[in-house]
């Protein structure tokens, strides 16, 4: 299930309900992303997340197809908010269960690492005086080509 | 190829988001089109009908059609809902 | 922190801990391991663990200490229980914050792996007329390597 | 070598867990050593004075020294906690 929301989410509530559903399943990883205390510059204030409605939902259902075809999965979660964050804030939450540990971490990292290059959210700095784009890491897309290469032993 | 007044063709509709929503000044347009017509193509048009839209150009935007990421070589039909877009930063 | 223990845990509570005492970091990583409904045979009607208090602390403070020597971590969480389980009852946490998501998912299962073939714990299943120490699990074996093997890249 | 009676050496502690420990039916036995000897001659020597203790044999069980995982050529010195055990199965 994926929901693109404003509200925060609550990631004990979260792995009760993978747990609850994933009664076969021995395996549960999840990972959440936080706003950083400090980010690209030390006056960084706040985070904005914009989506593309539409597109957004449909590049996560996707995501979560695909990684139920490379993996014997459980329960997939994945929760992006939108909108403005603060320091510390929760921004994303992927939950994955397995009945396998290493399916359940390779599926975890495939969604995070698929969804930071392929999902249409955009992240804006605001400083004290000031608002800046974030710029794309090059280690996010490094990241993506492990799971692109059929020769990776992964 | 492109008639922005009208004609027997279905609208097009052109989102633009983040950075390049901002320097564009516009969220989305709306198109006619008389034809079908590439990505590129639609962006070659779209900068030259319009003055500082040079951020539009191929290689510095994504580009998707009916909410999939396309290249420059895919074709827009009648009714499509096409997105540019910069390199995404979420997650 | 490590925890051997009888008692359950709670993984939102241990969530909130990770995050309060990472607001550096962007990402945590947390990994719960459960009783399946149906282990090996499905008979089984409880899980026994039994371990070796002293050498067990001992080897995950070793491992805490090694992760954090080849990750830049926050915070790590180990808590593994003991004596007897039900179907669908949490067995182990881990949980690790870092900067980078590919150093906390690395780290977290960097610590499952050598957990599962380190540490000194024992599975005994009790099913309904006989108990039986589980076996060790190749798989297990195998996922230890790649963090042992130099030229791997990882 | 081994002497289990008595003597000026101080004892070591052996532990036994899991299916092993109720193979031999004990958890931990005393012994008082004469002199320093390797797991591998103090697996010899239990297995020589007990009968249908051939689980102890090397390859079967890990053994720890002072919680630290070692092999049958660590030398044990007077006052060591010795355990043997099957290989572990948590998490």
């Amino acid at each position: 299930m994926i929901s693109i929301q404003r509200e925060d989410f609550n990631v004990g509530d979260e792995y009760e309900l993978l747990r609850k559903t994933s009664r076969s399943e021995g395996a549960v990883v999840t990972f959440v992303g936080l706003v950083r205390d400090v980010n690209l510059s030390d006056s960084v204030t706040a985070l904005e997340l914009e989506h593309y409605p539409g597109m957004t939902e449909k590049v996560l259902n996707e995501l979560c197809d695909e990684a139920r075809q490379r993996w014997v999965l459980g329960a997939i979660r994945i929760i992006h908010r939108v909108g403005k964050l603060q320091a510390n804030d929760q921004i994303v939450f992927v939950g994955v269960s397995s009945r396998h540990r290493q399916d359940a971490f390779d599926a975890a990292q495939f969604v995070m690492d698929v969804l930071k290059t392929q999902a249409p959210f955009w992240k804006k700095e605001h400083g004290v005086n000031s608002a800046k784009w974030v710029e794309v890491r090059e280690t996010d897309m490094l990241a993506l080509q492990r799971w692109q290469n059929p020769q990776d032993p992964q | 190829m492109v008639n922005a007044v009208s004609g027997g063709w279905k609208m097009i509709t052109i989102k633009f988001f983040a950075s390049l929503r901002e320097r564009l000044g516009v969220d989305s347009i709306q198109l006619e089109l008389t034809s079908s017509i590439t990505v590129s193509q639609l962006q070659q048009h779209l900068i030259a009908q319009h003055e500082d839209w040079s951020d539009l150009q191929q290689g510095k935007v994504l580009c998707a059609v009916n909410h999939t990421l396309c290249d420059a070589n895919t074709t827009i039909h009648d009714g499509d809902e096409v997105a540019f877009f910069p390199p995404v930063t979420g997650g």
